[in-house]
């Protein structure tokens, strides 16, 4: 079996997704959790194996027994050996969470078809990362983003519907343009398998110079920004992360628009080259650096005016996006590696924090920031949980919010890039203003009346972990090593 | 060239002569039955005698049969169509066309 | 796509060169031989010019569809090669003998996978459409806006004044 | 959708049905060596139901395809094409490798498995496709005074 755990892991959750509409109610849950926790080991397992392998080798699976330039490949090198473990991990996490929150959000014939779609989605998301083809890349990104759509638009208020419809609109415009970018790329190479172009290019350098691939790389470049919800292109995500059930806004926030960004870490770095980064479109590389940039400094600054806990935290996911693009646009170790360490801390923060948002609405029926107020007094575990998720996302030290933003400001020094360092702590200021109102609210602003009932634990505890995991990520680094050799493994 | 060759040919341009009047007919006729008259009665015949020809260019078995098959069907399905077509047209309160008479665009009671 | 059959044909023929910065007979050589890729263009900015401009929400999926349509013409356009036969299995003649040129399948199939994506992606934006119609009575986007607009008006003043309360309170302890 | 009130397109409408359900079959079965295949059979079938909803009535076809047998049929096809895959895997090739599923290493019984699997999955693909598309538009073209029931029901099981 461990010889098929690159197929497994994607074929699990599929399987499930399936038979969950023909479980019935009462089986649902316990088959998505079930299924998640079966993926979620296979992807430690996979991490395990592909950090045992020696320096710039991958463990490769080829479907069908179709060896890689005609057939697709699935590959787990370092890099997505990460990303896949963050994904599955806060994929169970949020089935183990889910239960009761979609039992108050979602009507009860839906429930099932909800599930269902949740575990394709994650499947999708899970196939976009480890695959080593890039239409197949595409055709996963489609599975993740329509199953995306969905899960948007079952909000329970009409505004989501038209939140999941705008981001239909820009999601698909976003894939077509990758579609463009896959067509320029096999013009100009003739293949699909990302091996197969890498090694095209290794053997035909003078293909960096031509048109056709220049174009091919803008047409992923905003492809993915437009997925990944880049700054000047995040206008579908706040209203989609605002206005969908808080199962979704948790499991999208902590880990859709972070696999687009992996996807154009793997065609940046694995398809085109690092070189050509430098030499071949330097230009795109500067684009990159100021997007991530003004991503950093507007989206929390946008986070400050809002009322509403979901969309201050779509708003901050904005700017936090910028922390993992900003790597890839300085492409030296120690940039990547804050990059790459932020995959993780991200997702644990934002997954928390949404977390929080959720038991609001669960507790309340409420999701504006003015409900947070006596949260202190009520639910004591829940508003810790804001707070260290909070101090996350500000960089207090010894939280894992802090290493992203040590490593950065490394990359950015090494890079001689001096104007991202006022950047950093710009952004740093603006988290910590709205994290102020956020706990001031809880904690300080007390309300008279009687004590409401807290979330259930099968609620609470899912989030405590991803709470712990802010501070563990930061205490002890666990992740560090981990993002270091991808980084290293990348350059 | 063999009769069979020539019954052929005369049918394949005799199908192919419908099937361009057909589509003059739709391009100039003044309304909507009028033109579905042209394109149902015209298409059907001209497709069924395009088919008749290769018919009898001959083939293997299993193409002779499905050409038949093609053939039957398209006299069944093609007029039924034209049929459910003009009874909607007529339903939805579209007015026939009639020299010198009233405007075709004109309203009519639905059913009247 | 193991599927398709036959070797992986690189891209070639006349179809497959790339413009580069030309004279103005140059660009007009160039339409004659490569007007499938004007085309192309063409369609995709009539497309982008719908999602981008129209506000009927059923018109922005009319011209995503465009936008697909277009992909799907270029990508045809990267295999195909002047003259060429469909790569199809002959049982007297295999594709590639005696110097019989055939045309690049692998896009055929790409385009195939993208139709059924596309296909996808329409029927749940039309479903969208149909509940956005059931909720808002409207499929204008400028409509709904305004709608949601002056809901979220109410909504935020009242939060304002609930904060504002919450702030006052914390004063007083 | 109300039922047409005309007698030849009703009774034309019923009887082409297995007709269109045999050509179906018949692309379906040629998928593998010519243009044809799963996606387009299942269309083809689906488009029977559909013929029935447009003339005898949305009722009369949603009765002939009723939701109680589509919705399990729709993840059921992928079943299908996941377990064949699985089965592949479980016998000791890749995921999708139908030639494993011979069970021997002659190439000949090999090649005659991966036809069967090949048939084997664009089976699935069949049975799915054609249930998606006749629940599209069968949801889609829902009226009003169904949907005012649906909404109904909804609502007491969101009460309940």
């Amino acid at each position: 079996m461990d010889a098929q755990l690159p197929a497994l892991v994607i074929v699990v959750p599929l399987l499930a997704a399936l038979l969950v509409p023909l479980a019935g109610r009462r089986a649902a849950w316990g088959l998505v959790a079930l299924a998640l926790l079966l993926a979620f080991a296979g992807c430690v397992r996979l991490l395990v194996r592909a950090h045992a392998l020696p320096e710039g080798e991958a463990i490769r699976y080829a479907l069908g027994g179709w060896a890689a330039p005609v057939g697709i490949e699935y590959v787990v090198d370092r890099l997505n050996a990460l990303v896949l473990t963050m994904l599955s991990g806060v994929a169970f996490l949020v089935a183990l969470w889910m239960r009761r929150s979609t039992a108050r959000e979602i009507r009860p014939p839906a429930v099932t078809g909800y599930y269902s779609v949740f575990l394709l989605m994650a499947a999708g998301l899970m196939g976009i990362t480890i695959t080593g083809d890039v239409f197949n890349l595409y055709v996963f990104l489609e599975i993740a983003s329509i199953t995306a759509y969905v899960l948007i638009a079952m909000g329970r208020r009409r505004q989501a519907l038209y939140a999941g419809y705008s981001y239909l609109i820009l999601g698909s415009l976003g894939a077509t343009f990758i579609l463009l970018g896959i067509g320029h790329l096999y013009m100009a190479t003739g293949t699909l398998a990302m091996a197969d172009i890498a090694a095209v290019f290794a053997r035909e350098p003078q293909l960096y110079d031509s048109s056709v691939i220049r174009t091919a790389f803008a047409f992923f470049t905003v492809g993915l920004a437009l997925k990944m919800a880049l700054f000047p292109l995040h206008g579908w995500q706040p209203g989609a992360y605002a206005e969908a059930p808080s199962a979704t806004s948790v499991f999208l926030a902590a880990t859709a628009t972070k696999v687009s960004a992996y996807a154009l870490y793997r065609v940046a770095f694995t398809v085109f080259g690092v070189r050509f980064l430098e030499t071949g479109l330097p230009v795109v590389r500067d684009a990159l650096l100021v997007m991530a940039c003004s991503a950093i400094v507007v989206g929390p600054l946008l986070a400050i005016r809002q009322h509403d806990l979901k969309r201050l935290l779509a708003y901050s996911s904005v700017g936090q996006i910028g922390y993992v693009v900003l790597g890839l646009a300085l492409h030296n170790a120690d940039g990547l590696t804050g990059s790459f360490l932020h995959f993780w801390n991200h997702a644990a923060a934002k997954g928390a924090l949404f977390c929080v948002a959720g038991a609001l609405a669960y507790r309340a029926g409420t999701t504006q920031v003015a409900a947070l107020k006596g949260l202190g007094r009520r639910a004591p575990l829940t508003a810790m949980l804001l707070t260290v998720a909070a101090c996350s996302m500000v960089g207090v030290p010894l939280t894992a919010g802090f290493l992203t933003k040590w490593y950065l400001a490394r990359g950015a020094l090494e890079a001689g890039q001096w104007a991202v360092i006022p950047v950093l702590l710009a952004s740093s200021l603006f988290t910590a203003v709205y994290a102020w109102r956020l706990l001031q609210l809880a904690w300080f602003a007390d309300e008279d009346g009687p004590v409401a009932e807290d979330v259930p634990w099968s609620m609470r505890a899912p989030s405590l972990v991803l709470g712990a995991a802010c501070l563990v990520l930061g205490v002890a680094p666990l992740a560090l090593p981990v993002a270091q050799a991808a980084a290293e493994a990348l350059l | 060239m063999s009769v069979l060759e020539i019954v052929a040919a005369a049918a394949i341009g005799l199908g192919s002569l419908l099937m361009l009047a057909t589509a003059f007919g739709v391009a100039v006729f003044p309304d909507f039955y009028t033109r579905l008259h042209a394109a149902g009665k015209g298409d059907t015949l001209g497709q069924a005698l395009v088919l008749a020809g290769l018919l009898c260019l001959g083939g293997d078995l299993t193409l002779v049969v499905k050409l038949v098959l093609i053939v039957f069907f398209i006299f069944i399905f093609n007029p039924t169509a034209t049929h459910a077509l003009a009874r909607a047209g007529w339903v939805s309160g579209i007015v026939p066309w009639v020299r010198g008479g009233q405007d075709p665009g004109a309203p009519r009671e639905p059913g009247a | 796509m193991p599927d398709a059959g036959g070797p992986l044909l690189p891209p070639a023929g006349p179809a497959a060169a790339v413009p580069g910065p030309a004279a103005f007979a140059d660009v007009l050589g160039w339409l004659a031989t490569h007007y499938n890729y004007a085309i192309y263009i063409l369609l995709m900015m009539i497309g982008l010019y719908a999602v981008l401009a129209k506000g009927n929400l059923v018109k922005k999926v009319i011209g995503l569809n465009l936008l697909q349509t277009a992909v799907f013409l270029f990508y045809l356009s990267i295999g195909k090669i002047d003259g060429a036969t469909a790569p199809v299995v002959w049982t007297d003649r295999p594709p590639g003998a005696e110097g019989v040129p055939y045309e690049n399948p692998v896009p055929h199939v790409l385009m195939l996978t993208a139709i059924v994506v596309g296909v996808s992606v329409t029927a749940v934006a039309l479903a969208l459409v149909v509940r956005i119609r059931e909720a808002y009575g409207t499929v204008d986007e400028g409509e709904i806006l305004a709608s949601d607009e002056a809901q979220e008006e109410a909504e935020s003043a009242r939060a304002e004044a609930q904060e504002a309360a919450a702030d006052a309170a914390g004063a007083r302890e | 959708m109300r039922s047409t009130d005309s007698l030849i397109v009703r009774y034309i409408a019923r009887r082409s049905v297995p007709f269109i359900q045999l050509y179906a079959l018949y692309v379906l079965g040629h998928g593998e060596d010519g243009p044809g295949g799963g996606f387009q059979g299942g269309v083809i079938f689906a488009s029977s139901f559909v013929l029935l909803g447009l003339a005898n009535g949305w009722g009369y076809g949603r009765r002939a395809a009723p939701a109680r047998l589509l919705d399990p049929l729709l993840p059921l096809g992928c079943l299908i094409y996941l377990g064949i895959g699985l089965a592949a895997l479980l016998a000791g090739g890749a995921f999708l490798e139908y030639g494993a599923l011979a069970g021997s290493d002659d190439p000949e019984v090999r090649r005659h498995w991966h036809h069967y699997g090949l048939i084997g999955i664009e089976v699935g693909v069949m049975v799915t496709v054609s249930a998606a598309m006749a629940t599209l538009f069968f949801e889609m073209a829902r009226p009003a005074r169904v949907q005012a029931r649906v909404d109904r029901v909804g609502e007491e099981a969101d009460r309940a």
